[in-house]
């Protein structure tokens, strides 16, 4: 079999082994409902309240102020939704940016549809949000500034310190979908004034199907799935016990691994990203060349198209993921790399490496050899590409 | 994803390239849409006698063409004209229902490409 | 240490170690997210279609009519959102019961609040629901009727193939909340007429933290999380890899082995119940003689509270549940045991044993040996009993 | 969830039962709230000599009641009527946020058979 070498660590990692390993008991041993007053149940409940801790410490929250979900867009549909509505009263107006992922972008579009109005932020070509812009689109109806930490695409971070004073400054929620900057950035939910935070397992080693929502003591939110009384009555449904436990090990993990973390892929990053400027000629970077994830490289290589890039890298044994429609099925390709002022065929053309603990060295210099051949190869097939060489440029 | 055929037509795709001095040209598709097939085609007595095609697009639009340019190559002009996408489809054993557009555009290339040469022949 | 012996499967099942070892590599081995294109996410979008498959064919459906979420309440908070926000230009009022699970209830109030308006229905002192009650309470303003296949305190089963003729026939959707019933009952959404349903893993041996909401091709729901475009943009978030291919598993396996869970299972539920009759007094039956779940046995034990009961239990080794406020910090003891009819004294004296595939008759007997005494123990220190002796019931 | 105390006094609670010849006699709490607290004391030269209690009601409520007719047997009246619930609590070594209301009955129960004392000794 050829090598396997996994570069989309931003769509989703492996479980780490030790988590693994505090969660099998918890399936069929430790399997007990915390609700449950016998001790099978007690054995559960200890493990959550553990698990709990764990996400607490990381975050410099408080225990009573973290909630597990269903998934990091459980967390935002939570955070947005149940903001909206509990302070419908005091305004209809929500901001956010053009480069949110879906689960914001959506749930926002959803909101509009009932009453509330919207404001979605341009970024810069790096995709930063501009905090003046932001000051400006404030409104007396202003209840929710939502910006997410770090860009999943493009891998740009944004200045949450800032946007959190001024949000709160003006007595106005902020929330951020940290699903991406958590383990890649050092988070503290007061020192940067959040007031919401969502967070995902299966981004940081963690199991998929697991999220928290990091809600601030006093912040008036509705729920969003109502029954029984698990969370503290904030967030219905029998407990992932395994995950929970897991989630909690992953937190504790990624933040005991922060520093190495980012000095080592950050290193391998550049490593990338210099090499694919080396060697392929017509390439950009696309997101911030410095206020950037440690982990991910977003290039767009002029004349190919995405997925026959990744489709190719595949047969090398390389998973990647691109920005391409083609993707997704759709006709427009990602709404990120547009915003950020692509022109279609070059978002078409961009490829997203995003690297994780398990990437080594011989994993980049193995990308590097297999991709300029690739990319030689179709554009070898592209017409945009003799034609550009024919002088006739028609992009 | 797609079959084994897509695939292979993907890696080791027919027929890609140009033609200097071809009788007819014609490209389909746009940027925006992330697909453009440029199709170049050489006739002699009503023969497609030679086919060649350049795409930028998804692995089952290359695919597409390059198993259109089989289908059509040494047929006469009457008989490419009939091809439709189905039958390019079917040829490569099915694509997923996201990707039949590109099948059409391939349909769409050698009618057009035809009408240029037709254009051109008038 | 004292035998355990685990009577609460209604609460929460251990995970089948089939479906464990199904579930395992999609954790660090084929960890991939199934919506990336690469080798990771076909492998992992495979192992999805065949969970649904497996899904599909246990309730007679489509698999494009089954969804997975994050839990059974999440099926329930969808279904019923879901329906009610997709249909209220169609009419506001909803049909359910005073017994349904609080996923179904307090999802109902929250709507209730926003304009809808709800019928309540009253059960007879079984638990069974008055299908001539429910034609009545039928409006022109009906768009949805919910009534649970079966309690998961008493047990009783509905009679929910009537109840989806009479919705069939007036045009109004059927949502039932087959949760407890799955797995205990054979379910065929076509031949009962059931427009969606929800099920949750964590009670038919698979994972605590996943569920099921079949949905009728055709039906008029809203999204209830948005984001990205999971389940066919029905449902958004990333999928529970693992979880979706151990409920699979589970589902393959309950419904292999349903004629003699529900065979073996009555058999010793029976020899309970008839136990518990024979060696203690004043002791009454809740939920219906015949129309009971096969693993359910729940007993009001006069002139004891249940947590004493249970905590009892626990240091014998045994885990059971009961009706009783106390074990949720309320005053007010489960709704449904009020709903059947039972005064407070009598529902906070409840006792529910869940049995499950693991139980054997060595438990049975194990429990029919610690209970009394427990019983007598606690009878001993209790007014209520001493009044009762002493000829002043003021029950 | 509760301590090992709490469910020791739970598992063998001291004065059980009933006093046949009681001088006062008290029973608080209601059956909807699923406890109910009967409490029996035999009172010489205002102390109590003696005291047993009944208990309906969660493991917390017997350990309370327990506990309370150990804090108070032997004291006088006047004593037994200055305990508090949080002395309950804290002799219990804690008890969870929602069984506070358990140390209240006890506290409530004493007093009231001392009352009853009170008022057939008037
Ligand atoms: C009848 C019923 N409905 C819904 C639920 C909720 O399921 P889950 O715990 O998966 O959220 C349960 C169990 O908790 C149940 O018994
Ligand atoms: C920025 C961002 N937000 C939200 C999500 C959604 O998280 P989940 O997949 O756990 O629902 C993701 C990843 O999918 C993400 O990258």
């Amino acid at each position: 079999m050829t090598r396997r070498v996994y570069l989309d660590n931003a769509a989703t990692t492996p479980v780490h082994p030790k988590v693994l390993e505090e969660m099998l008991p918890y399936f069929t041993e430790r399997f007990g409902n915390p609700s449950s007053i016998h001790s099978f149940g007690r054995e559960a409940k200890q493990a959550i309240d553990k698990a709990r801790e764990q996400v607490a410490k990381a975050l410099g929250a408080r225990t009573d102020e973290i909630f597990f979900t269903g998934s990091g867009t459980e967390a935002d549909n939570w955070a947005i939704k149940g903001i909206a509505y509990a302070n419908r009263e005091k305004g209809n107006h929500i901001i956010t940016t053009r480069i949110e992922h879906h689960a914001v972008l959506h749930t926002c579009e959803y909101l509009e549809q009932d009453g509330f109005e919207v404001t979605y932020l341009d970024v810069d070509e790096y995709g930063m949000v501009d905090t003046d812009k932001l000051k400006s689109a404030i409104k007396d109806t202003t209840i929710l500034i939502t910006v997410m930490f770090a860009n999943n695409e493009i891998g740009t971070i944004q200045p949450v310190e800032e946007i959190g004073e001024i949000a709160k400054e003006r007595g106005i929620y902020f929330h951020t979908d940290a699903v991406q900057a958590f383990g890649n950035v050092p988070i503290d939910v007061n020192k940067m004034n959040i007031d919401l935070l969502s967070m995902s397992g299966h981004k940081i080693m963690g199991p998929k199907g697991i999220g928290v929502l990091y809600i601030r003591k006093g912040v008036k939110i509705h729920n969003l799935i109502h029954g029984g009384a698990q969370e503290r009555k904030r967030r219905a449904g029998t407990e992932n016990l395994a995950y929970v436990v897991g989630l909690g090990k992953a937190v504790e993990l990624a933040v005991e691994n922060l520093d190495n973390h980012i000095h080592r892929l950050s290193g391998l990053r550049d490593r990338l990203i210099a090499g694919i400027m080396e060697r392929i000629d017509f390439v950009k970077l696309n997101g911030h060349p410095e206020k950037r994830l440690p982990n991910n490289v977003n290039v767009s290589i002029e004349f190919v198209e995405g997925e026959s890039l990744l489709l190719s890298l595949d047969m090398a044994g390389i998973a990647a993921s691109s920005g391409s429609a083609c993707t997704s099925g759709s006709l427009d390709p990602s709404h990120v790399l547009l915003a950020i002022g692509l022109p279609h065929e070059t978002a078409h053309g961009s490829l997203r490496f995003s690297l994780g603990d398990g990437t080594t060295e011989e994993d980049i210099e193995y990308v590097l050899e297999q991709l300029p051949p690739i990319v030689d190869r179709l554009r070898a097939m592209s017409p945009l590409f003799s034609q550009y060489k024919g002088g006739k440029v028609n992009v | 994803m797609y079959n084994e055929k897509v695939m292979e037509y993907f890696t080791n795709p027919r027929n890609v390239g140009e033609i200097e001095d071809a009788d007819g040209i014609a490209e389909v598709g746009s940027p925006q849409c992330g697909d453009i097939m440029k199709v170049y085609i050489k006739v002699e007595d009503n023969i497609i006698k030679d086919i060649k095609f350049q795409t930028f697009g998804c692995a089952s639009a290359i695919a597409s063409s390059s198993m259109m340019t089989e289908m059509v190559k040494g047929k006469t002009l009457d008989e490419a004209l009939k091809l439709t996408n189905r039958e390019v489809v079917d040829a490569l054993g099915g694509l997923p229902p996201a990707k039949i557009h590109c099948s059409v555009m391939a349909e769409d290339a050698i009618r057009a490409a035809i009408k240029d040469y037709m254009e051109k022949n008038k």
